[in-house]
Parts: structure tokens; C-alpha cells; sequence
């Protein structure tokens, strides 16, 4: 079945969307060659591996591991090459004429604004802020958890760049607070959620399989959680979302857009296709056929379809 | 010919217990591991040329070719090289170990087919269970296997109880204590590779690379089993990208055919 | 097979049980009948659901509905007799002869001195403080994420009652610090984790699928999450602490006891067993494999045995 | 004979998608609801006396009876009681509910068996199922229905195209409109019920409590279907409950032996 272009085309943060599906930070995407192999998958943006502003060594493997219920845990360790690998990057989805948004990690707001700005003067698309990654010490959570933390790693960044700043969200107690501070001090999306923290230990030789211990669990187990977020985010604020977190059908996908999201994103389920093509197409083609069935004529008219009850 | 992926990947993405029948050396720094999974229900089937990640428990995460299968049984031939294949060398007969996989593409033999094999060094590897298949589709394999010193060798037949039929093995050693003195790509300078239906490299890339230049521009069926540094072996990390690529080397390889990774190769000797 | 007793005893805050495995709250447990039926499956010890002073209607129907991801997604609220029922169950509980566990609920501290009191009074075993109900107003989690209030609650109930007071923490940013703050308090267990705020939409009626909107996600999804607060805790003070979530084989299982519980909870797989009662006695039969395994006598000797690293 | 619950409960636990293709008026407050499952791979079999919840959108979550299956499409036969069926009966053809089920355990005659059946009002609704299954296996049965006021009946044999063999139904009304006049109860008093293998009853507990007095203590097949307050539908929430029984209403019925529920239907009266 041919896809319906129209109806799939969304935006977020002012970036016009094909259709509403990019890849979720961290799946590949920080070398050139990440960037070619994402955009064949079909995504309408792509989004890197959160980069650094040095390069960034992870964590001994194992890094990423499948878990009995059907997710996956990862403690990577924002491995990256640094802010420098960006040019490259830029240059190759220019290439490919997809839509890249670099995802900038950091200890403190200066490392932040550090990258936000190497991505701005290559003229990225747009920066997704990690304030997420619930188990690199020092990134991530440790500040997104806080909303006045998050507050200023947004203000710090949006002021200093034109292109649009999304920034992206962990499941934490004050989670809508921090979606409200991260609004007000400039941000023009969000992305909800990351990884959720978490662990496994093999019973056979009785020791953590990941090397870092504690790691983050992504896949169909968050899914419910992240929708959570999404409802909640958008009920208060009726902001500018991209729903990720578990997404593997066009059910999951139409979940959060009812949730209220505006674009969604997939990891896990990328790894675990037998075809991402086809995983891509498929949901693309569910999504499609429930925007019909409801006789919405675009995206936009489902977004937030959920809260009119 | 490269095969399918599997369905599932769940389990094959999760650490499995196995445990350790045996883990001896059988040449110089190298050694044979066999494993046997710690559940009954548990079902694979590995494909010559799959890998599997090796869980090292506290240490590392290592992937090895799988060198034969029997039944519920893994067997694994190993070199050692930094922390993690040696501590996997003093893991004891009857302790556990994570085995993450089958990984990657397999690659055998179509049905009747005559195929070249060359293999240098700890690439000898997968050869055991390339055999085996090659038996099953009554096929022909001339291997050749090179080595530094002859102390490397190792008798795959007697170890993995393979029949002496339609596979041949010519052992190549630089310090001449075998049947061809010299470089295994020297070694096959002289076979007639037209005669083939296809030849396979597997080795040190520097050889890979030589490989390539010879027979792999001229000849579509030339193909070669590569390394890169393999993290989670689940095509997410991206370790293992090849240069100037869209492929993984854990999700479509590790056999490749030469055309697809001239530049990777490239990059070997810098 | 036969099971060996003596290798599968344990003991929680002073219980003696039979083997690690109870119940979690909220499945069944407010009824003679339940507590009967829970019996049945071979427990090692029954919780009840959680009591408050006085009845309370739960939701309307949907309270309780299957995800595709596996789990559970629940908002019961709270419905129960009222602790006026307590006497009963005991009663019911000392006829064959099972420790009792009074899982106790309240939107303050009086309301959980009172119940605690009355199960003090009908000599039940132990009480367990659910301070952690995900989507009950004013109740559970809402008390539960500050360490203050944790703090208060269980000082509250442990000032006035002589039988042992477990805390039941469920998912928070600072969950690690309200477990300190408990055992500080005069709790002699911890029961970690309840349920994780979750929601579901039905995307062809575009409906949140609980009448409750929020819910509870319970199973195999959250059991990464709970494995890693078990951890965490047993980590920091070497507690008695009873794994909870999603627990459905024995391999769960072990992993919380070697992530340092000394008992183990069932919820979820016990409604989505065909028989739980082989549930039970599978999981029972794994563990004492896995004791064997490893050369372990008694559960005792597993416990924590993954921070040996 | 009561049968096995089903396998994997996860799909059976959730709402499933169901399109309404029809949901009219068949007798005084009594509706007919055809149900077809949005999703083509959706698969599941009922069987006589299983139920399904049926999700009313925010508002409530109802237990029916399956009063026929065909394929993907599935039959409830309900009566208006409060607000859940009063909503249920205004949602359009062409709209979605949410299907929990089937729940329960089926019952069914055993091959070649004979039955008597007592249905009081809408508790008619598993009878055409039953007939199906009779049909099938070559079973009897001799249908008693009873009614307050003869407008309530309606022609389950045209409703779902029943041939009218195997099965005779004779109807009872107080209004004396019908067949037999007066309690359904009372119309069973001259059969000798010692020609059926067995007997069930599924209507008013009043009317149950009644039945399994007169036929529940001397016969062991003396069956009845129950209704409790069913919420959740999964054995979870313990609404459901049978007094005085570890039994649970939603995973163990509806349908019990009378011997099973004495306490329960004593409470009725009260
Ligand atoms: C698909 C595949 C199949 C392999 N099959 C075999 C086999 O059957 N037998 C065998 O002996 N070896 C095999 N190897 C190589 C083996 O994985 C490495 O020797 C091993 O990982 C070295 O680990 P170490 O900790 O002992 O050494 P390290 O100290 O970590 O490194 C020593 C050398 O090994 C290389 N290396 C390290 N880690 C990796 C990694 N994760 N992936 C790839 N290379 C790495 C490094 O480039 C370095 O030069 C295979 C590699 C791949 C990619
Ligand atoms: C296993 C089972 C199968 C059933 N099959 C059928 C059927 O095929 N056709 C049919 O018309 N009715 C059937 N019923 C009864 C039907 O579920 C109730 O009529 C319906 O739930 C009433 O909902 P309401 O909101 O319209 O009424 P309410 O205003 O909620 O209540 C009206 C009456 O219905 C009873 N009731 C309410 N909720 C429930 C509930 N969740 N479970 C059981 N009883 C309830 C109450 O006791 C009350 O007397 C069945 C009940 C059960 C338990
Ligand atoms: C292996 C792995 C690496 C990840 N790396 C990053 C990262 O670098 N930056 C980031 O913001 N999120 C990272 N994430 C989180 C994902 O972007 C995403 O939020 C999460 O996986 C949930 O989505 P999913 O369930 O579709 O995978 C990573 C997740 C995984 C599994
Ligand atoms: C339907 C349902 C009702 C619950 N009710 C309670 C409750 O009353 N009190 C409580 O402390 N926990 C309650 N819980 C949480 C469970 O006790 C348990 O913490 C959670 O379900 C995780 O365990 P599981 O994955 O084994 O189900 C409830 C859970 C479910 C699914
Ligand atoms: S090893 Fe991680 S992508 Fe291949
Ligand atoms: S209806 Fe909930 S237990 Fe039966």
C-alpha cells in the first residue's frame, strides 16, 4: 500500500516532518555511515547519539543486553567521538536531505551550550538536550531530575542557538514540573522518556550482567509509563511532544499521539526487527489507516485525542 | 551464499547460561571451549560463520565464531589475546557462563557447490562447522590454513570427529614445518581459484586485504569474514560499522564480499 | 518432585516462613474466602489487600486490564471492607495455620496507627505500610515519595504496635533514602516496589482505558526496575527486604534474592497462571535447584549474594 | 461437563477492538449486540457459558454471557438493567468497544448426552451457544424458558439460524401468553428429570436457589450459572467471590454444581 503523504506529515518545534516517526538517540548515529544506514530505514529525522563535547569512552561490554521481558537494558556510556564528529554528520544527512537533530550531552550547562553550539554553526537541525540518561554519572538524570537544573541547562542552551531546542525528559517524580521549566526557559518540544533505571543479575553466576551494574530499561515495558508522561506533560501544557519509549506497532505509535504527542521515536524496537524498513513501513501504514478510520485528515487533528473525553 | 537472520531476537539478545564442559589449550594460546546450555527448553540453531558473544562475568563480553554445534552443545576455538580471552581461558569445567546469540549472518555453501577456504591463523575458527554443513549439502571444500609457527596447528578433524570426505586441508606455516612454507596467500597463488564456485577469506585483515585485491575485483563469489570490534553485537552500539558503509558487522556479516568493504580494508593497514 | 523444607526457610522481620514465597497485596485478600483461596496456592505467608479504617469504594470498572507488553495495568482504589473485616481473615489465616500479613492504608498517620492498631489487637503477624499506592489520591505514593513522611507514618505505627512493621516503598527518585528513613523509623522490613504509574489509551475509541485514567503497571515489565531498588537498598543498609514485582518464575525470583531479599512476592503471574498452584510450586522447585546450584544450604546464605563481586 | 480455562491469558486480559455491526431492540429492554474484531489475525474460540467483559468507554466494564460465535463475530443477547447497558445500548453500528475474554470456563454436554435446561429471562443469553455445541455433539436438549411477560421472549432459533433439531424449547410466561403459564420453576415440576444426564438452570438467583433445592441435593449433575458482581474478570479483585468457597466466580464459573454455591444463593434472599 502506497502511504498517504499528507496525512503523515507533521512538525515539531517549527522542523516539518514527512511523517512522525525518527530513530530514538543512541541507536547507532554518531559516524557518517551511522547516518546513511538510519535514514534507509525511512525515518523523517534522525537523531544522534548524544554527543559530547570530547570524545567519550563508554562502558566495558556488556553495554546492552535483551531482558526475559521483552526489553532491553543498556549502560553504554555516552560513548561518542566528541562534539567534533558533528560537521560529518551534518554534512551526510544534508546529503541524504533528511532532517538531523543532534542530541548534546553534558556535565554542567557550559558542556551543553559547548555542543548545542558546534551543532548550530554546522546548522544542525535541531538539538535534543539529554537531561535523561538515568545511569552515566554526572549526565543526565542526575540534572533532569531536578526542574530548576533544568531550567537552566535550557536557558543556558536556547539562548545562545536559533535552531529549535527539545528537550528530553526522564521519568522522574517532578517529570511535569521539569517539562514546564524546560518550556519556559525556551524549549519548543520535548521528548518523553528515556530509559527507565534499572538492572539485572544472572542467577548462574550470581553477578550484574552489565559492567556498570545499573542500566536503563527501554522497549515495550516503558511503553505504558512513557504514555503516562505524555498525557500528563500534555494535559498541563499542551507543548510540543515527541512520545518515545516502547514504541514496536502503529498501536503504540497512535498511543502517544492520542497521548498527545506530535512525533514519536523508536529504539528497541529498530534492534529487534528482522527488517527496520519494513518495521518503519509498517507502522507508518497502521498509522495511517487509524488517522482514516477516525477521519482525521492529518496528524495534527489526532494529537491529544485522548484528553477529549 | 549468505543467509537469513533469525526471527526472535530476545533470546538470541539475552545472556543464556551455559555451562562449561571443557576449556583446554590444544595449541600454542589457543583453546577450545565447549559449552552446554543450562536449560533443557533451550533451542538454536547456529549456521557457520554466526558468532556468539561470550560473557565473561565482570570482565568482558567476547565474540567468538561458533566452531562447531552438536545438539545443545557450542564449541568454540579461541586465541588468546587481552583480559578477556584470558580470563575466559581460566574459567573451571562446571561454572557458567552468558552466551548472547547465534549473531549475525550465516554463510555456507550453496548444494553441490566446490568452494576455496582460506584461513590464517585463530581464523580457522568457524571452518569446523563450515564443514559439517558443507557434508550435510554434499559439498566440496579445499581449505587452506596458514599459520606463524606450526605450533598453532590443531587436528579439527580428530577434535571435532569430522570424516575424512570431501573436504581437503592444506597446512601452511612461515616457519616451514609444514606442508607449504610460506604465506597462506602465497600458498594459493598456484590453485586455479576458476575451478571454485566461490573462495572465502577469513583472517587477519592485513591478509583480507591482499585477498581482496587479488580475487575480489575480478571475481563476484569472493568473500571474506571480518573483524571490527563487536560491543553488543545487536546492531545498536555501532562499533562495528564498516567504512563508507550502511552495514553492521553484526547484523549482515561477518562475511561480506569483498566489493562491500574495500574501504574498511583499506583502513586496516593505517 | 519432593520439596526440601529446610532449605527453602527463611525469615522476614522476625516471621518464620516455610519458604520465600507470599502473595502481593491487592490480589484478593479482603474476605474469609479470599484468604482461604490464597491459602490454597501454597504461600508461604498471606498479605491482605490494603485495609483502611473504614470501607472505601474503589473505581468502577475498568480497575484492572492486561497490556500488551505483558503486564498489568491496575487502579483498584483501594476498595475494601474497612478494618472492621480484619478480624475475620486472621481468624480465617489461624485456622490453617499461615502468617497473616495486614497490608495497611491510610491518607495519614492516624488513619494507619488505627488499622495497625486493630490488627495489632486481632493478633495478626505482621503489618505491612503500603506507602506506595501509585494513583490513589492522597493515599500511597503521595505519602511514600517523601522520606519525611515515610519517616513519620512508620514511627507512627511502630510507637504503638509490638508486632513487626514492614514498609512497602514503591518507585521514586529518592526511594533509597525513604528506605533509610523507615528502618530509621522502627521498620523491621521493606517490601519493594509497588506498582509504577502508568496509562493505556484504547486507540480506536481514543479513550484512556482505566476509569481511573492512571493505573498501575504490575508484571514482567517493572521486574528490571524492582530487581534494581532491591538492590540499591540492600545495598546502602543491608535490610530485610521482600522483592516485589513482577515476579513469574523462578529465575525472578532468585534474582531478587540475590539482589539481597529474603522474600519474595507474586502478584501478577498469579493471575495469569493456569493453575497458580503449580506456579507456586515451580517457582519453590527452581529456587531449591538454584540453592543447590550453587551450594547454598539455606535461602539465607543466597541473599545478596550479587554484591560479591 | 465443566472445561478447562484457556491457555495464554494476556490477549484474553485485554480489551480487544470489536466493531459494533449490529445492536437493536429484540424484545422489551432486550438487546441483541453483534460484535466483529478489528484485527483479521485476532483468534479465540468461546465456548457455552464462557462470558466476556464488555467495555462500555468510561463508563463501565459489563460481564456478558456468549450467546453465539461465528467466526470473528460474536453475539450478546443483554437487558437493560442500569447505566452500563443503558450506554451499551446506545452505541452506534460502525463504532468500537473493548472485548475482555472469553472469561471463565465453558460447560457443555457431554457427546450424545441428554439435558435440561431452565433458563428465567436473559438468562437465555448462553442458550443459543449451547445449542451449537449440542449440535455438534450430538447432544439433547430440552430448553424450559421463562418469562414475567411474554413480550420478553424472542426466537433465538431465527435470530441465529438454529435448525430445530436435537433441542425443543418450551416457553413459560406469568402473563400466561405462552406455552405454560406461570413460574418457569413450576413448568419442570412434571418432567421426570431422571431421563437427562443432567440439568442446569441460569436465571434469578431466586429462581436458582428455588432449583437447587428441589434437584441439587439428591443429583450430583445439578448444575447452575450464577451472576456475582464481576469487575475485573481476571481472579484479581475478589468481587466475584462464591461465600463460603475458595471458588472464584469469573475463573471458576459461571457455572457450578448446585452442592457448590449453597451459601452463596442462601444469601440471596437476604
Ligand atoms: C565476528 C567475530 C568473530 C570472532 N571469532 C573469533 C574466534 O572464533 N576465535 C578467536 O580467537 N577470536 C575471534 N574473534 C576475535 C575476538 O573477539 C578477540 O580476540 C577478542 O575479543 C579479544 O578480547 P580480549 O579482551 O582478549 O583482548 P583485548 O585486550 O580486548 O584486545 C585484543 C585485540 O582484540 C581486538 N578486540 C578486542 N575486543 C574486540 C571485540 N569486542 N570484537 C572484536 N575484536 C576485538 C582488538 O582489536 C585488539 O587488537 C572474533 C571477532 C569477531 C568480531
Ligand atoms: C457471568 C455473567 C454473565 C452475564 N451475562 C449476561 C447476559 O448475557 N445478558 C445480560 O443481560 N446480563 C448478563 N449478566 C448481567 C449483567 O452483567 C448485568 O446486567 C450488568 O452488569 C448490569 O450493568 P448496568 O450498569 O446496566 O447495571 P447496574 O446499574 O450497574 O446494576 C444493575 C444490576 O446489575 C447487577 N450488576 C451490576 N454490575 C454487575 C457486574 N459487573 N456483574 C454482575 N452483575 C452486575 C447489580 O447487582 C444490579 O442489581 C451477566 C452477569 C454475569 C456475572
Ligand atoms: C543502547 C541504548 C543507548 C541509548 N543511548 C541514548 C543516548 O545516547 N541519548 C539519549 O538521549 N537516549 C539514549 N537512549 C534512550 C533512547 O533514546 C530511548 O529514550 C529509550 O530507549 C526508549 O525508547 P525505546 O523503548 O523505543 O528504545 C539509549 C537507549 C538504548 C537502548
Ligand atoms: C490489581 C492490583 C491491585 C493491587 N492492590 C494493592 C494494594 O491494595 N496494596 C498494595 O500495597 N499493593 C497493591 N498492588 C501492588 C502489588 O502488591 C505489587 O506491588 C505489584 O503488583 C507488583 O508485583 P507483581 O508484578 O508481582 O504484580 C496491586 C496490584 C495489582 C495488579
Ligand atoms: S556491535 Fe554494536 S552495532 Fe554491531
Ligand atoms: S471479577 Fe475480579 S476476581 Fe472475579
Amino acid at each position: 500500500m502506497a502511504l498517504n503523504r499528507l496525512a503523515l506529515m507533521t512538525s515539531l518545534a517549527g522542523i516539518e516532518l514527512r511523517h512522525p516517526l525518527m530513530n530514538a538517540s543512541g541507536f547507532l548515529g554518531y559516524t557518517r555511515e551511522h547516518v546513511h544506514r538510519l535514514a534507509s530505514y525511512g525515518l523523517s529525522a534522525i537523531v544522534t547519539k548524544t554527543i559530547t563535547p570530547y570524545a567519550k569512552e563508554g562502558y566495558e561490554p556488556p553495554i546492552i543486553v535483551a531482558l526475559r521481558n521483552g526489553g532491553l537494558l543498556n549502560a553504554v556510556g555516552l560513548e561518542n567521538p566528541g562534539k567534533k564528529c558533528i560537521a560529518e554528520l551534518v554534512e551526510e544527512a544534508r546529503k541524504i536531505n533528511v532532517p538531523l537533530i543532534i542530541s548534546v550531552g553534558g556535565r554542567n550547562e557550559e558542556e551543553f551550550v559547548e555542543v548545542a553550539i558546534e551543532a548550530e554553526e554546522n546548522s544542525a537541525t535541531a538539538i535534543e538536550l539529554n537531561l535523561s540518561c538515568p545511569h552515566t554519572k554526572g549526565y543526565g538524570l542526575e540534572i533532569g531530575s531536578d526542574p530548576n537544573n533544568v531550567f537552566s541547562v535550557v536557558k543556558a542552551v536556547a539562548s545562545v542557538t536559533r535552531i529549535p531546542v527539545i528537550a528530553k525528559l526522564g521519568l522522574s517524580d517532578r517529570v511535569v514540573e521539569s517539562a514546564g521549566k524546560a518550556l519556559e526557559a525556551g524549549a519548543k518540544g520535548l521528548t518523553l522518556i528515556n530509559t527507565v533505571k534499572a538492572m539485572a543479575i544472572d542467577v548462574h553466576t550470581l553477578k550484574p550482567i552489565l559492567t556498570n551494574i545499573f542500566g536503563g530499561l527501554s522497549g515495550p515495558p516503558i511503553h505504558p509509563i512513557a504514555v503516562r508522561v505524555v498525557y500528563e506533560v500534555f494535559k498541563e501544557y499542551r507543548s510540543e511532544i515527541i512520545g518515545c519509549g516502547g514504541v514496536s506497532s502503529w498501536i503504540d505509535a497512535a498511543e502517544f499521539i492520542a497521548a498527545g504527542a506530535k512525533a514519536v521515536q523508536v529504539g528497541t524496537a529498530l534492534a529487534l526487527a528482522n527488517n527496520p524498513q519494513d518495521l518503519v513501513s509498517n507502522i507508518l501504514q497502521g498509522l495511517q489507516h487509524w488517522l482514516e478510520l477516525h477521519g482525521y485528515k492529518v496528524v495534527e487533528e489526532a494529537v491529544g485525542s485522548a484528553h477529549r473525553v | 551464499m549468505l543467509l537469513e537472520k533469525d526471527e526472535n531476537k530476545i533470546p538470541r539478545f539475552s545472556f543464556r547460561p551455559f555451562k562449561i564442559i571443557e576449556n583446554i589449550q590444544i595449541a600454542s594460546n589457543t583453546f577450545l571451549l565447549v559449552v552446554e546450555s543450562a536449560n533443557s527448553l533451550d533451542h538454536f540453531s547456529a549456521k557457520p560463520f554466526n558468532f556468539f558473544n561470550i560473557w565473561v562475568p565482570r570482565v568482558d563480553e567476547i565474540p567468538l565464531s561458533i566452531a562447531y554445534q552438536n545438539g545443545k552443545r557450542l564449541f568454540f576455538l579461541y586465541k588468546l589475546r587481552g583480559l578477556g580471552t584470558k580470563t575466559l581461558a581460566q574459567q573451571k569445567v562446571g561454572s557458567f557462563i552468558g552466551i548472547k546469540g547465534p549473531l549475525g549472518r550465516g554463510f555456507e555453501p550453496k548444494r553441490s557447490e566446490k568452494w576455496l577456504i582460506v584461513a590464517g591463523g585463530i581464523g580457522i575458527a568457524p571452518i569446523p562447522m563450515l564443514i559439517k554443513r558443507a557434508l550435510e549439502l554434499d559439498a566440496k571444500l579445499d581449505i587452506f590454513w596458514g599459520v606463524r609457527v606450526s605450533t598453532e596447528f590443531f587436528d579439527i578433524a580428530k577434535i571435532f570427529g569430522l570424516p575424512n570426505e570431501a573436504w581437503s586441508i592444506v597446512r601452511v606455516s612461515e616457519d616451514c614445518m609444514a606442508d607449504f612454507c610460506g604465506l597462506v596467500i602465497d600458498a594459493i597463488r598456484s590453485v586455479n581459484v576458476d575451478k571454485y564456485d566461490g573462495i572465502i577469506a577469513i583472517g587477519p585483515q592485513e591478509m583480507l586485504k591482499t585477498f581482496c585485491k587479488q580475487y575480489g575485483e575480478s571475481r563476484e563469489n569472493t568473500y571474506v569474514s571480518l573483524e571490527t570490534i563487536v560491543k553488543c553485537g545487536m546492531g545498536i552500539c555501532g562499533s562495528c560499522y564498516i567504512r563508507e558503509s550502511e552495514k553492521l558487522l553484526c547484523v549482515d556479516g561477518p562475511v561480506f564480499r569483498c566489493s562491500e568493504v574495500a574501504k574498511q580494508l583499506e583502513g586496516a593497514s593505517a
